[in-house]
């Protein structure tokens, strides 16, 4: 009743992993994938990249607020530890990266083997020539997905930014470039000010807003791309419960991700699935037959 | 995050301080705060009790914390983490360097809890032993032979009769803790045995996946400290 | 400790209360004038204009989202209404309208001699041909607000949307039009479903997330306005307490105004204004003071 | 928001019916609800009992809510409102037309309180009058004088040894409610008198100020039941 195929991806569920949340180490990745219908892993680009100096991840009664900045070991050192997923992952991998031009975001493609599939980063709201610098234009943003196309025989995914004046402008350009689904959403811009020491909380001032404030946002977000696009569209942002992944899936999403609520319990995705289950049970309907109902 | 003061400043040596703050924070031995000196990096450290840190200079930050003056407003997040499981029996303490942070604010719990506490406490030098007379019970270790047994923490270990505690708590350099569990294997005492571990933290509330190890753990949930038979050493 | 002067306006505190809360009625306006340093009233254009139907509001954990639609009885019954808040009215009262065109808007002004200020909706998200749909064109709004300022003397501010790529684009150009001051934000697009009757919980579909989850979202638009123009700053996003006031004046608002919270209790301003009193008593700060502190 | 299910539906005249859920909401006599029948409006109901509301056609929403089939899924918010306060000494109940509804709950609502109840009920025609079934004790008034009194409820009021009631509670039509608040205040009776209001409600909320009054009151969140002589009419 749970299962869902996505892009040829057979999920066990439609609950992805969101980039960035546990997604550094092959070790995390695997024991979530016990439970999740895939896994995406933290956004990758070619070089090592630092990332902002701590603090990075601030939370607050809605939700969290990250300037992560994208750190990562780089390419090559990321494809090694992440090799042994594919012996002990039970689940499939989706490799989130980012860079500056199509060429670079190509030339990511060919690092791991081990993917099966691949998210485009075009979306982070607080890195310098990534992200949403690049992934508010759509005819950019229409030149990256055709040429990742071209490097890859595999799903290729584009994550969007909810940051923009018409989030279905830019999925459109990802859909014309050949993207095999969307995903909606990236965190909203966002900060945060410690009225003490009169200073911002994030080292970098500010970051994205994930978590349950953002999930009216989100929502709406999948909403008018279902509506407007003829691929599949993945819902991310502040999902809880078992409730707000219906919700998504009503709102017209295929799968869902879900990142910040890791932040309650490692277990989450596991009592989701549970709630989940019984709620198809319960309706004898499988989720998959859910999909944009409420556009009905 | 919330804000506490400075109170006072306590130092050891060159490189090492006691901060205690102007509140108590709610926590258990055992467990951390991410604390953020402003202007600096914000930084995993534990309660060396329920009012303080006791830090090392390593780095820019810690550095600049060892020297802060009383008075000075530092951002807390937590404490958090998974503290040390008490007992109020028979209790083995070992300590590596400023890895006897944790453990003085265990001991005293301990104490507390009417536990018979004994606190094996190695170092470089006798110079970096800190807080010796917050300790009830304890043999030092130094690798020069500048006081105490000559030689590491624990080839000191080695020699005693570890079997007699009911429970044993380590914090340390990793390298010492990986001979310790190499140690406790071999007497089968690993059941016996927590660990509190260190890892680069970011967020410091398990959702940034930096501080995850390779069982799949992260450090800052589901530990600090774990039982060292958890631990594929 | 608390006073505001606000584009020569005298406040006695800076908390406002935010346009389209219990702003359609003279006699909510004057009681919550008791302890507001301004209020700004329901926005108005030159007809009468139904709304969308019920509901056009709910509430979630986080926040509220609305789609009331810019309901509004029209220009001349409205100034008649409120003509009693100049009797009876204990703060500056401003008159906050929406139009399609710069022509519509400057004719609004002249209806409302009661006015003290005026406050330009080019923001609200969920109605067509005016809010946002006008408010997200740089061009069209520096021409609104030219041709506002030729119609009227007093003091006028643009209320802006969130929902842009770059809000600081629109501020410059309400400022380069002659504006004086900018008040950010205006609701987050946004929506929830039901998911027991699968259906969208809005009559519109669609409509503006407020209330704290926008929160983060709102400070950093103050904070990149502050930084970026010469006039002031009015806060507005998910003010809920004394500390939310306080952030926001040290991101680089002048004054703050306050929507949903109204949603806690009638008297929120009031105790508000009290835990300020406390605070500046504390820290021997006027408010005034502290507007942009966290950019030092 | 949230859902509950029509259990039961009771016609009681061409025009008005009391819809039973299958659940009982938590609320105190003179609640609303802000209920949504889906497709239709989200309009404000006073519930008739906890589990009820009783509502008359008049329009779109009212007219499809009377002919709903049990079974039916509708929305709830609330209930919400201030009640009326309870009693358990002497109390009238006036009701005019629907403004029955409020005032059945109250009605069972101060008998299990141990209240003596006694309800003035009046309506344009016998017909229209509802669930008189459900009253202990009581008298009615028709305009067109079908039933009990030939006149006005208010007119059957001024008969009546107000005085005797320790509170006197009202709903109605605002007509009928002011010419009571009128005997009332001739009375001198009004602090004795709680009426519950009708406006048009938007959020029933609290924040879009559509259901204000003159006095600055919202009807959704200081009302709908206000005492009597709060009301500057
Ligand atoms: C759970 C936990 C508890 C800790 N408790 C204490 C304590 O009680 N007292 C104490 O003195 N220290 C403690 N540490 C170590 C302390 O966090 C680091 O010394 C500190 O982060 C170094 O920061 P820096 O800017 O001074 O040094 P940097 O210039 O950043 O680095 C100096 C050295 O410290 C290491 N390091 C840097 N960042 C971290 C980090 N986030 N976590 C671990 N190591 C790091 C680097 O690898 C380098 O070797 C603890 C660490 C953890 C994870
Ligand atoms: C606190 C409160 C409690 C109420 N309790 C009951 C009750 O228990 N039973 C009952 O039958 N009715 C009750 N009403 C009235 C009921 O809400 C209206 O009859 C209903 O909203 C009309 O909706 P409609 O779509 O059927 O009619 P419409 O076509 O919208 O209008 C028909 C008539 O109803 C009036 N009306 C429309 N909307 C409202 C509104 N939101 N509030 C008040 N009047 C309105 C119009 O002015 C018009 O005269 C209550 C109203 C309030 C405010
Ligand atoms: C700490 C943190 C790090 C993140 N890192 C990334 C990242 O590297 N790449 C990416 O595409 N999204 C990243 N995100 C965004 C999430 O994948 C997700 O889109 C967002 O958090 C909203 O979902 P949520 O509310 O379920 O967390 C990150 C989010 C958080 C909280
Ligand atoms: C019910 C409701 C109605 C609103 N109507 C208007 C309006 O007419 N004009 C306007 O400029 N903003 C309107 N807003 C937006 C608020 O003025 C404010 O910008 C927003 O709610 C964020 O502030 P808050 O979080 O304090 O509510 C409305 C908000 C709500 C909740
Ligand atoms: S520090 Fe981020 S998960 Fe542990
Ligand atoms: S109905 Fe909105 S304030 Fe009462």
């Amino acid at each position: 009743m749970l299962e869902v195929e996505l892009c040829s991806l057979k999920m066990k569920n439609p609950m992805m992993l969101a980039s960035g949340i546990l997604g550094s180490h092959a070790s995390s990745l695997i024991r979530i994938s016990k439970h999740a219908g895939a896994v995406v892993a933290k956004s990758v680009g070619l070089e090592a990249r630092e990332g902002y100096k701590n603090p990075v991840v601030i939370n607050y009664a809605h939700g969290l607020i990250n300037a992560v900045g994208l750190s990562s070991p780089g390419a090559r050192a990321f494809a090694e530890k992440l090799n042994s997923f594919k012996t002990e992952g039970r689940c499939p991998l989706i490799v989130s990266v980012f860079a500056s031009t199509p060429e670079e975001f190509a030339s990511l493609t060919s690092f791991f083997p081990m993917a099966d599939a691949f998210e485009l980063n075009l979306s982070c709201p607080h890195a310098e020539n990534a992200g949403m610098a690049v992934g508010s234009n759509p005819e950019l943003v229409r030149e990256i997905v055709a040429e990742v196309k071209r490097s890859t025989e595999k799903p290729v995914f584009a994550k969007l930014s909810p940051n923009v004046l018409d989030i279905v402008e830019i999925g459109k350009a990802a859909e014309e470039g050949g993207v095999d689904a969307v995903v909606a959403v990236n965190t909203v811009r966002g900060m945060s000010i410690d009225i003490t020491s009169r200073k911002p909380k994030l080292s970098n001032i500010s970051g994205g807003v994930s978590g349950e404030a953002i999930k009216p946002i989100a929502l709406k977000c999948v909403w008018d791309l279902y509506k407007e696009l003829e691929i599949p569209v993945i819902g991310v942002g502040g999902i809880t419960t078992w409730k707000d992944v219906v919700e998504f899936i009503l709102a017209g999403a295929t799968a869902v991700q879900i990142g910040s609520a890791l932040f309650y319990s490692y277990r989450m995705l596991y009592s989701l699935m549970e709630s989940l289950r019984a709620y198809t049970r319960q309706t004898g309907e499988s989720l998959a037959e859910l999909v944009g109902k409420a556009h009905e | 995050m919330y804000c506490v003061k400075v109170e006072k400043v306590v130092r050891h040596n060159k490189d090492t301080a006691t901060l205690i703050f102007d509140s108590i924070l709610p926590s258990y031995p055992g467990q951390f705060v991410m604390l953020n000196l402003f202007g600096y990096e914000e930084i995993p450290l534990s309660l060396s009790s329920p009012r303080s840190i006791t830090v090392k200079a390593v780095g820019e930050t810690t550095k600049a914390l060892v020297n802060v003056n009383p008075g000075a407003i530092v951002g807390i997040k937590g404490p958090s983490g998974n503290p040390f499981t008490p007992t109020d029996t028979k209790a083995l303490l070992v300590a590596g360097g400023i890895g006897i942070a944790p453990l003085l604010y265990l001991h005293d719990y301990l104490i507390a809890e009417g536990a018979n506490v004994h606190v094996l406490y190695g170092a470089r030098t006798a110079d970096e032993l800190v807080c010796l007379e917050r300790l009830k019970s304890y043999e030092v270790a130094t690798d020069d032979g500048s006081k105490g047994f000559y030689g590491s923490v624990v080839e000191l270990a080695e020699l005693k009769p570890l079997r007699k505690y009911e429970r044993i708590y380590a914090c340390g350099p990793e390298p010492m803790l990986r001979a310790f569990h190499r140690l406790l294997k071999e007497r089968r005492l690993l059941d016996k045995a927590e660990f509190s571990l260190e890892r680069l933290m970011r967020c410091g509330m398990g959702v940034c996946g930096s501080c995850v190890l390779p069982e799949g753990f992260r450090v800052c949930v589901e530990g600090p400290v774990f039982n060292a038979a958890k631990l594929e050493w």
